[in-house]
């Protein structure tokens, strides 16, 4: 068994406080939930509340002090944010979360650009957040929606992708798939969408935490991501977008900020980014993004993944003597054709009553349709669990895993 | 919460009772917990005196949500109507016994929600859950 | 001259760390920006790290303990900020701020209900956040905007309003102008506007700080304010909307978590107010807003408002004999009549020149246009500078603007 | 900050040189700082040979403004077009002095932004900043 004890994971959890807290049954806290949202480093929290200590103030037009402080900082975080994914800072706009990115695209691109009878094409593992924006965009256009399949261990089948690019106005795609942790073979399907002539949206909300990721070497048009589930606050996502395009595209959101001149009746716009930002952002979100980037620059996104390939592999293993009592992994299984996560089923435990046990013994894992129901309905799952796992897990939150497992088997006498 | 799991928990849910579809059922219900997914259908016979004489509850989900219906299509039949859909969360909560977590409070709800939906024949305000 | 020590308000601004900053040229920090954006007590502050150190997760799915507390802190946010202006809470929708309230009420209510030929009822001193998402819905609807005037004091013009209220499908207002300070007399102009037929929006994000608000007896349908100018954090807002309006109206962002059920090509819809939250929202930023309803609440909104009023007076008085040396101040003059917020030019000193002088002294004020051009291009102002203030301001503040101005006016030999 | 408002920064702020338009410019360029409002216009007169021969700007803002595109008019007649093409953001700075806070960089060198545009007669990309 490849159990491992890296000193450096040690130190990255005495970063995090909450790591550091115990259940109220006194158990220690085994956070394997972190698709759904990541725990946050001190040097996060500090940054927030050092803005509100020191420099809190409105940004862009304020000429006093801490008015110019708070503009760079939140424009400095831009940057950082940027250059992440290899954009360029006036190629990214804040946004609440990933999925206000896509709405944003759905409502400001999709609505100049999609009309009757065009195609949008998506896959068949796509997060809400990514389904129903161009569902309603569909609607309000008259346009039709397909979908990259997937096979039943949750690849994606390529087959017959040409044909379902033929005719399509925009792709848009789950980098990471979020129930099973599928990496999309971007590098195969986006030159091909592109050669298609449709525009190309990628929700990257599970990847830009996980892995190294190049807006550019992609050559994707649009890349939606959450600071929430990369140890940065909530309340702050962003939405890169080349240059070119957000340059076309007609405003989305509109108020203070985003203008260049106003009369009453006629508006002329900002540049972008800000073009895209209406009214007072998040700027300590903002700003507390930019810390998380920070931490993730310092401990390298390459070890980061390898980090988490080698904590699912042992996980995968652990888990294995499990499959007699009935535990089925779901998923392609394959740390390196997934990004850190794992969903499964004990038996004929239900996915919620698996989670209410495992919350006993201090183990947090989600359970239920990973707003991702009609994959699940594909898959003729009617629910999983899903353990998580990100940069501060180690051996022993898979081993704590693995023994409350038992412990729910035992309980369902399996 | 690991305590809520016990053996007549368990039986329940792994063989619930009035399991199945009446086949002229004077009322249905079905409903959904958009939390988790978890279904439940309430079939209804009800004589002309609004008693209830016979129940059938079909649905997929947790434990805590097939048990806590299971449960409650024992202590229905005999029930008028009018005392099915006045209800309250002490009935469903003297069945399955001390223990539900907060976040799994709806899914111990989500029968009694449909029962009472079904008893007065159209979709009920969710149960108050103080 | 009513100088006044109220030992209350030095216990509030101890409740400010920021207050007791100095700037880089040692002064005392004197912020006299708040309709810009608030200062945050450490009670807020608190909230948000103890959110992250101890219970940090994603809301409504999770099944783990502090996934439940923190789905009951957001939950129990979201009933403070309701009834806080007298709403319930499932009529109170999470926003990032008042700009985006706005917005969402112009995309899911305007797109369904305004038409070609409808007219949209605004005033004249609108801020541009209540005015640009109305001139976007104009244009994509082909609807018409009317505006209530405002006279050369700032004052709201009513002469005209029944004719400018008919055939209007809605009515946009601020209930507090962000330039003037001006109240809106609503209790009079809503009443008509409801007998002409028209939904009432109300832009409450320079009220709600500052003023007792009761959306029951305003009646209206809508009410938008941001957190951060009420000792909030950045990046919440919120939207009152009448339940039965929220019912029926289409829903606007889309994605997790305001889904009912979910297939490839169909989605229904969770009820109100989830409905209009899309994707993780700003949870530490919800729980942070009732923190800062708590301690409003607290100091009593009441007290505030009378003490907003004595400082205002207080300004006033010691303003007036910097008029021999070209000052002037705009707006209403009257505390009765306006909100804490003060618009001034001195002499032919630009706004600008103003506050980079007042900088230098640690006096934060803020000059421009306020994102209010077409208010400023109908009073003749190129610039103004303003000065606005809070529960936290004291006399000392309005000495050190006095003295600050009067500094000002030597420089530029005035 | 109050130290830049020295007296001939307020000279050129009451009493701007070249200031109003010319009858018969060769270019005309005009811009606005979206963040304060203030707003530039500059005349130039070129000749065959690409020497400004006369300039005037017109305008409305701040003292740092005014006063910077004042200076700037008195430092480009005589010079090539290609040269007031290339005037860095020093050639501001020289005339107005230091202590220009970061917040009103964009004011002092709006000026600058609209000479340079008139001169490659067509709007250019803010000049660096850093
Ligand atoms: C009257 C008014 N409305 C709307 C807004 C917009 O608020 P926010 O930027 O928080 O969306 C402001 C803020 O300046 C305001 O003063
Ligand atoms: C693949 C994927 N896309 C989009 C989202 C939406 O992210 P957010 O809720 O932060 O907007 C998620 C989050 O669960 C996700 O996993």
């Amino acid at each position: 068994m490849l159990r491992a004890c890296d000193p450096r994971v040690s130190a990255i959890r005495a970063d995090f406080p909450i790591l550091a807290q115990s259940t109220s049954r006194g158990k220690r806290l085994v956070y394997l939930d972190s698709a759904a949202t990541s725990q946050k480093p001190l040097a996060v929290i500090e940054a927030l509340d050092t803005y509100y200590r020191e420099y809190n103030a409105n940004i862009h037009r304020g000429v006093y002090e801490i008015a110019a402080r708070a503009t760079e900082a939140y424009e400095n975080a831009r940057a950082l944010v940027a250059r992440f994914v290899n954009g360029a800072p006036n190629e990214l706009v804040f946004t609440r979360n990933a999925t206000e990115a896509i709405n944003l695209v759905a409502y400001a691109w999709g609505s100049a650009n999609v009309h009757a009878g065009d195609a949008i094409l998506l896959t068949e593992m796509e997060h809400h957040s990514n389904l129903v924006p161009w569902q309603l965009l569909a609607q309000r256009a008259g346009a039709m929606l397909r979908f990259i399949p997937v096979d039943d261990a949750g690849s994606l089948v390529l087959d017959d992708l040409d044909r379902l690019l033929d005719g399509c106005k925009l792709l848009s795609i789950a980098h990471v798939g979020n129930t099973l942790g599928t990496i999309a073979p971007l590098e195969i399907i986006i030159p091909r969408a592109r050669a298609a002539g449709a525009l190309v949206v990628v929700d990257g909300a599970q990847a830009a935490p996980h892995l190294p990721v190049d807006v550019v070497a992609l050559d994707c048009d649009f890349y939606a991501f959450s600071a929430h589930k990369m140890l940065g606050p909530t309340g702050v996502g962003a939405l890169y977008g080349r240059r070119a395009i957000l340059e076309a595209m007609p405003p989305f959101l509109s108020g203070g900020d985003m203008i260049r001149t106003v009369e009453y009746r006629h508006t002329t716009f900002n540049e972008p980014p800000w073009k895209f930002e209406a009214g007072t952002g998040n700027i300590a979100g903002a700003i507390g993004f930019g810390a998380a980037i920070e931490y993730l620059q310092g401990t390298g996104m390459a070890w980061l993944r390898e980090h988490e390939k080698r904590i699912t592999r042992y996980a995968l293993e652990r888990l294995a003597p499990l499959e007699r009592l009935g535990l089925k992994v779901y998923g392609p299984r394959d740390p390196e054709r997934t990004g850190g996560v794992l969903s499964f089923n004990l038996a004929d435990v239900h996915a919620h009553d698996v989670a209410s046990i495992l919350d006993t013994d201090g183990v947090c894992i989600r359970a239920g349709h990973h707003c991702t129901m009609p994959l699940m309905e594909r898959m003729g799952w009617e629910a999983t669990a899903r353990a998580s796992f990100y940069l501060y897990n180690d051996d022993d939150d898979v081993d704590a895993l693995v023994a409350s497992l038992e412990k729910a088997a035992r309980i369902f006498k399996l | 919460m690991d305590d809520f799991y016990r053996d007549y928990i368990l039986e329940h849910y792994r063989n619930p009772h009035h399991f199945g579809h009446l086949e002229a059922p004077t009322v249905t219900a079905e409903d959904l917990n958009p939390l988790c997914g978890d279904r439940i259908r309430m079939d209804l016979l009800v004589d002309r005196n609004g008693t209830v004489q016979d129940v059938r509850f079909s649905g997929k989900g947790c434990a805590i949500s097939q048990a806590s219906a299971s449960m409650l299509t024992d202590s229905v039949v005999g029930m008028k109507l009018e005392d099915v859909a006045k209800l309250s969360k002490d009935a469903v909560l003297e069945n399955v016994g001390i223990g539900i977590s907060p976040t799994r409070m709806k899914c111990a709800m989500l029968g009694l929600r449909v029962l009472k939906s079904a008893a007065i024949g159209s979709l009920a305000a969710w149960p108050d859950e103080e």
